[in-house]
């Protein structure tokens, strides 16, 4: 049974890897789970600056899903290359760095300052609500994606994921731009975003007021999304939104990602990343699937 | 470091033990074993449409028969607590701990101290009281109903304050400890922040080593996310900001080091 | 206490209301629900013609939520008209219908034709995956909803609500062309479009393939887009999406919506309408609230 | 037309009966008293992530004990279904009904009559073979392991007929009315629909009065959402399409009118 999938080149032993900024760089988890037995750590946005973040509280509950305004907290790339990356060398994993900033500037900044580092692959958060370029997020404009995708291009060795934005109208312009720009991997969903009040406090339950959405709740959204660009361009796709099981990770294999990310899941069960590993090769070996890649967009 | 486990617990007993609150006996096969005073639990309701944990204070820990003791309030209907509150004996339920650091029990050896805790603050008192080896004098906050005095009665002094004055002396703890003029050398502290910040100032007044257990929303309770930080007066050598995390560099902070 | 709202001249008793095709005509809920405590009833769409609908299966469920794609069946205005308009008169509620169409045209024969019934508002569901104008969905386009808008408005007799869409990028465009295009209402959220499939069969849990995602999953998103739009146009708003309870309802109105929708709580509890009404009271008397005038969009 | 009732319920008992199939009785104020056989109930489950009822078929109606059985399959780990096998003794769940129209039972009188169950479509069977007064032709289909078995005996003759062939005709429920050289005048039948597209084709072949009881997702179970329909023959009154609702115009259907 082959789990092996191919990310412009970068061969993960499986498809299943942590979703952005819920892994931190994997220590944290580490007590939990052998990082070793994941396809790949993505770690947690990084700036070229250290990033304090938004006030708090910064987390809420929702019904089957959870909001975070967490504003990107990071301890900027110097420090990150210093520790976090030695870090996850330890391991037989894939190292995918997910990069955040500003500005177009400060995205280069980071993907040129890791083109000397030993990691796999570089994910690239458009849809952080912090992040304006004229007064639109990057993520919401097609021109703006294929512009920024071209520019980090330039700085970039790793081949470059870059990861979209659920908040528009129709994700496959996103992903067309991203794919004209030059973009190796793309992958989806970031958070929905969402408010909640406090009908008791009569306050915003988020100091950010509004927040993003994550979690099971999220999932249908995402596998149709995920479907869609998978239907109209023809880079790879890391799915994720709501993934909490193997079940859920296989549903997003067959509408045609290529490798899967999971979240919220680990706040909830610190083990799903690998029980997600173990489960889908128990659906593999029950539908008689000798590769991964026969799974990939089965469901048409 | 200790390890930290999920596991899902048996409940041994339940009992309202005051007015919405609530006091329960866990089972569990290791964080029994490994918790401390001053650390928590994090606790998973059994609906699946409640994904996040609620974080709670070890309030009491049998290391002997592997038991944890929680207290905690029902903060309304609808709530996770109030599911918890539903838990019968023999029944199951998730949890993730031991979380956190603890209060630190050597600082205060032989010293005198003051164990304050305020509201649904007061529960990890408990079995600090039990397992520091200081002169203890307990100064408890209550709105209006008490709870575990008796315990604390065979731990140390006890010294109570309620808002509504039906009991101890009518206000805060700190008017508590103005009242009985107490004075201690350390202090361990638990409750909600105005209380925290008040006592934070008067150990910077009397310059008395402080030490005071933090709450924020948490989502993965062991510092992954980012979710529940507190300001820092230093940089913090792992955000490399001024921000720590309650869940793991907390719950339990020397008072100079964080903002309230 | 006053919970009495007003709706572009029309009053309603209380700003709880049905959501669009979730609750029929009424006729089946009224062996649960007296319909005369509710604020109005909204009706299933109706089309200017009978219309069949999607094959089944219609029905998905999703976490915290369910999908649908029932493709708008109806029998038409003219069997609507007959049969289930005289139905809702024997309550005392406001009535207010739901219209659909595939064309401008179609709308607007159903507008005209309702224009001489005894009806007090009419709702223009704009958001349906079924209508397409020029290749877009109407409610996806600012240009196509004001267009709708002024031509619905031509020959309205009753006060217009537009009901928008969540699948947008930016809802206060379309909230903004619904205004400048002459709506007396707008109401949100319909829908988001979402997909399920079915692991086992290795197929599509709808026959449609994708559906609209609603219920308790999806509240966050649409206070978020309540919000939004509360502070962005001077129309009043219906809120609606996920709400189950009293306190959800009063959330929306913190948020801004001076009345609530409730759609797929009434198929896990038939009474979720009149205990709505009755939490909105109990908490007005809890924090003392004279009207709920004062509750709307209180927070900010 | 009688009422419907949303009601928590008391779980009478619960036992497993065959492979993944439990029979669960219910103590019900009202559902019991006006159920007929051939109406369904929706079943919520206690878990707050799955919204939707599942319908299940009542099987069996004690009306003097207010108590009502249905037997249900078990379809997979992770399911609504996996939650009602849980319930014990005692506990509650949410439950709607009765819904949906029953089985024609004047339609039988007298006559030689079979009544057809297949799979998970074999519990309402049992209901309607207690109180149709006919010449019973009882003839059920499993896929392996049987079940009812027994109960279906006391109420008329019994032709089973299974998959593997471990009991009765190998086959389906049409090879064992081949079999057993079995005739009818009238057709009551529920099951998969493969199986009722077979029947519907014997019945119109040899030109008998057929009732196949159908199956579809729902959302409301009232008739209201228009999640559950099935196509007819004719245009129907309410739909003014060819679209009936299975949840309120059915799930019993004259064959010659519905599309399969
Ligand atoms: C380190 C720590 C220790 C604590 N120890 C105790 C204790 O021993 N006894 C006790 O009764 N309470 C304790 N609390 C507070 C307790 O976590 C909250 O009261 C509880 O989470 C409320 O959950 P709910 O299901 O009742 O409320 P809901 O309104 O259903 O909760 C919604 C969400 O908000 C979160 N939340 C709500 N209030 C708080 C809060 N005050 N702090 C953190 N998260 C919150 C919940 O975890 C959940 O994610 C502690 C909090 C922290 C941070
Ligand atoms: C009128 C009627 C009577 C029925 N009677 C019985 C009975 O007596 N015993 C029995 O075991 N089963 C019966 N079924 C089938 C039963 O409803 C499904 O097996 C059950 O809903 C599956 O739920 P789950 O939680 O196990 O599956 P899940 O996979 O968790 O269900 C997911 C969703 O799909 C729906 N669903 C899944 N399968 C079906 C199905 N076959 N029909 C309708 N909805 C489905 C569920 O209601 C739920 O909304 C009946 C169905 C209908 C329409
Ligand atoms: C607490 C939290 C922090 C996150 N931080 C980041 C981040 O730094 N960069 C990023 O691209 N996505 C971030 N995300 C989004 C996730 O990577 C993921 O896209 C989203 O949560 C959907 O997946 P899930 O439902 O499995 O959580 C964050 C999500 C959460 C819940
Ligand atoms: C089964 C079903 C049918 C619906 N039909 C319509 C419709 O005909 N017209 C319309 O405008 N909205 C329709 N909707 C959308 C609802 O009116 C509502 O906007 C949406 O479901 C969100 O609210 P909820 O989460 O309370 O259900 C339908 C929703 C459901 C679940
Ligand atoms: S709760 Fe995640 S870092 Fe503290
Ligand atoms: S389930 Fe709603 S109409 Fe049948």
């Amino acid at each position: 049974m082959n789990t092996t999938i191919n990310l412009a080149g970068v061969e993960l032993k499986n498809p299943v890897m942590t979703a952005s900024g819920t892994f931190g760089s994997g220590e944290e988890y580490s007590e939990f789970v052998d990082l070793s037995r994941l396809g790949a750590v993505v770690t947690k946005g990084v700036a070229n600056v250290p990033w304090p973040g938004n006030p708090t509280p910064r987390i809420a509950e929702t019904k089957c899903g959870m909001m975070n305004a967490i504003g990107l907290q990071n301890p900027g790339i110097d420090l990150f290359c210093e520790r976090d990356i030695p870090f996850l060398k330890k391991y037989d994993t894939k190292i995918i760095v997910n990069v955040c900033g500003r500005t177009k500037e400060d995205y280069c900044e980071v993907v040129e300052r890791l083109a000397g580092e030993d990691v796999d692959l570089l994910e690239i958060n458009i849809s952080c609500p912090n992040v304006k370029a004229g007064g639109i997020a990057f993520g919401q404009n097609p021109a703006a994606v294929e512009e920024i995708t071209k520019e980090v291009k330039k700085y970039a060795k790793q081949p470059i994921i870059m990861k979209l934005s659920p908040n528009v109208t129709d994700i496959t312009e996103m992903a067309k731009a991203a794919e004209a720009g030059g973009a190796d991997v793309l992958s989806l969903i970031n958070t929905l975003t969402g408010m909640k009040i406090d009908i008791h406090k009569q306050a915003f339950a988020l100091a950010n007021k509004t927040g993003g959405v994550s979690g099971p709740a999220i999932k249908p959204i995402a596998v149709r999304m995920v479907y869609q660009v998978a239907n109209a361009v023809k880079l790879p796709i890391i799915g994720m939104g709501g993934i909490a099981t193997a079940e859920d990770a296989v549903e997003f294999i067959l509408a045609g990602a290529t490798a899967v990310s999971i979240g919220t899941a680990n706040f909830f069960n610190p083990t799903a990343t690998v029980e997600a590993v173990e489960g889908i090769e128990a659906y593999m070996r029950q539908y008689h699937f000798d590769s991964i890649n026969e799974m990939i967009g089965l469901v048409k | 470091m200790a390890g930290k486990y999920k596991e899902s617990v048996t409940v041994v007993s339940q009992e309202s033990i005051a007015e919405e609150i609530y006091s329960l006996w866990l089972q569990t096969a290791d964080i029994a074993e490994h918790a401390v005073p001053g650390q928590f639990i994090s606790m998973y309701t059994n609906d699946g449409s409640r994904l996040l944990p609620r974080p709670i204070s070890i309030c009491e820990i049998d290391r002997a028969k592997g038991q944890l003791r929680v207290v905690y309030r029902v903060t309304g209907p609808d709530t996770g607590t109030e599911q918890f509150a539903a838990l019968k004996q023999g029944e199951t339920i998730e949890v993730l701990g031991p979380l956190g650091n603890g209060f630190p029990l050597e600082a205060g050896k032989g010293r005198k101290a003051f164990l304050i805790g305020g509201g649904i603050g007061v529960p990890p008192i408990l079995e600090l009281a039990k397992q520091l080896d200081a002169e203890k004098q307990i100064v408890v906050g209550y709105r209006d109903t008490q709870f575990l005095l008796d315990e604390f009665g065979q731990n140390g002094a006890v010294f109570v304050a309620t808002e509504d004055g039906s009991a101890g002396t009518k206000g805060n703890v700190m008017d508590a400890v103005a009242a009985n003029e107490l004075t201690a050398d350390i202090i361990y502290a638990c409750g909600p922040t105005p209380m925290l910040r008040a006592i934070k100032a008067y150990a910077q007044e009397h310059d008395i080593e402080c030490y005071l257990s933090l709450e924020e929303k948490m989502a993965c309770g062991v510092g992954a996310c980012l979710g529940c930080v507190c300001q820092s007066r230093d940089k913090d050598a792992h955000s490399n900001v001024h921000n720590k995390r309650v869940c793991k560099d907390g719950p339990v902070f020397l008072a100079t080091e964080v903002e309230l």
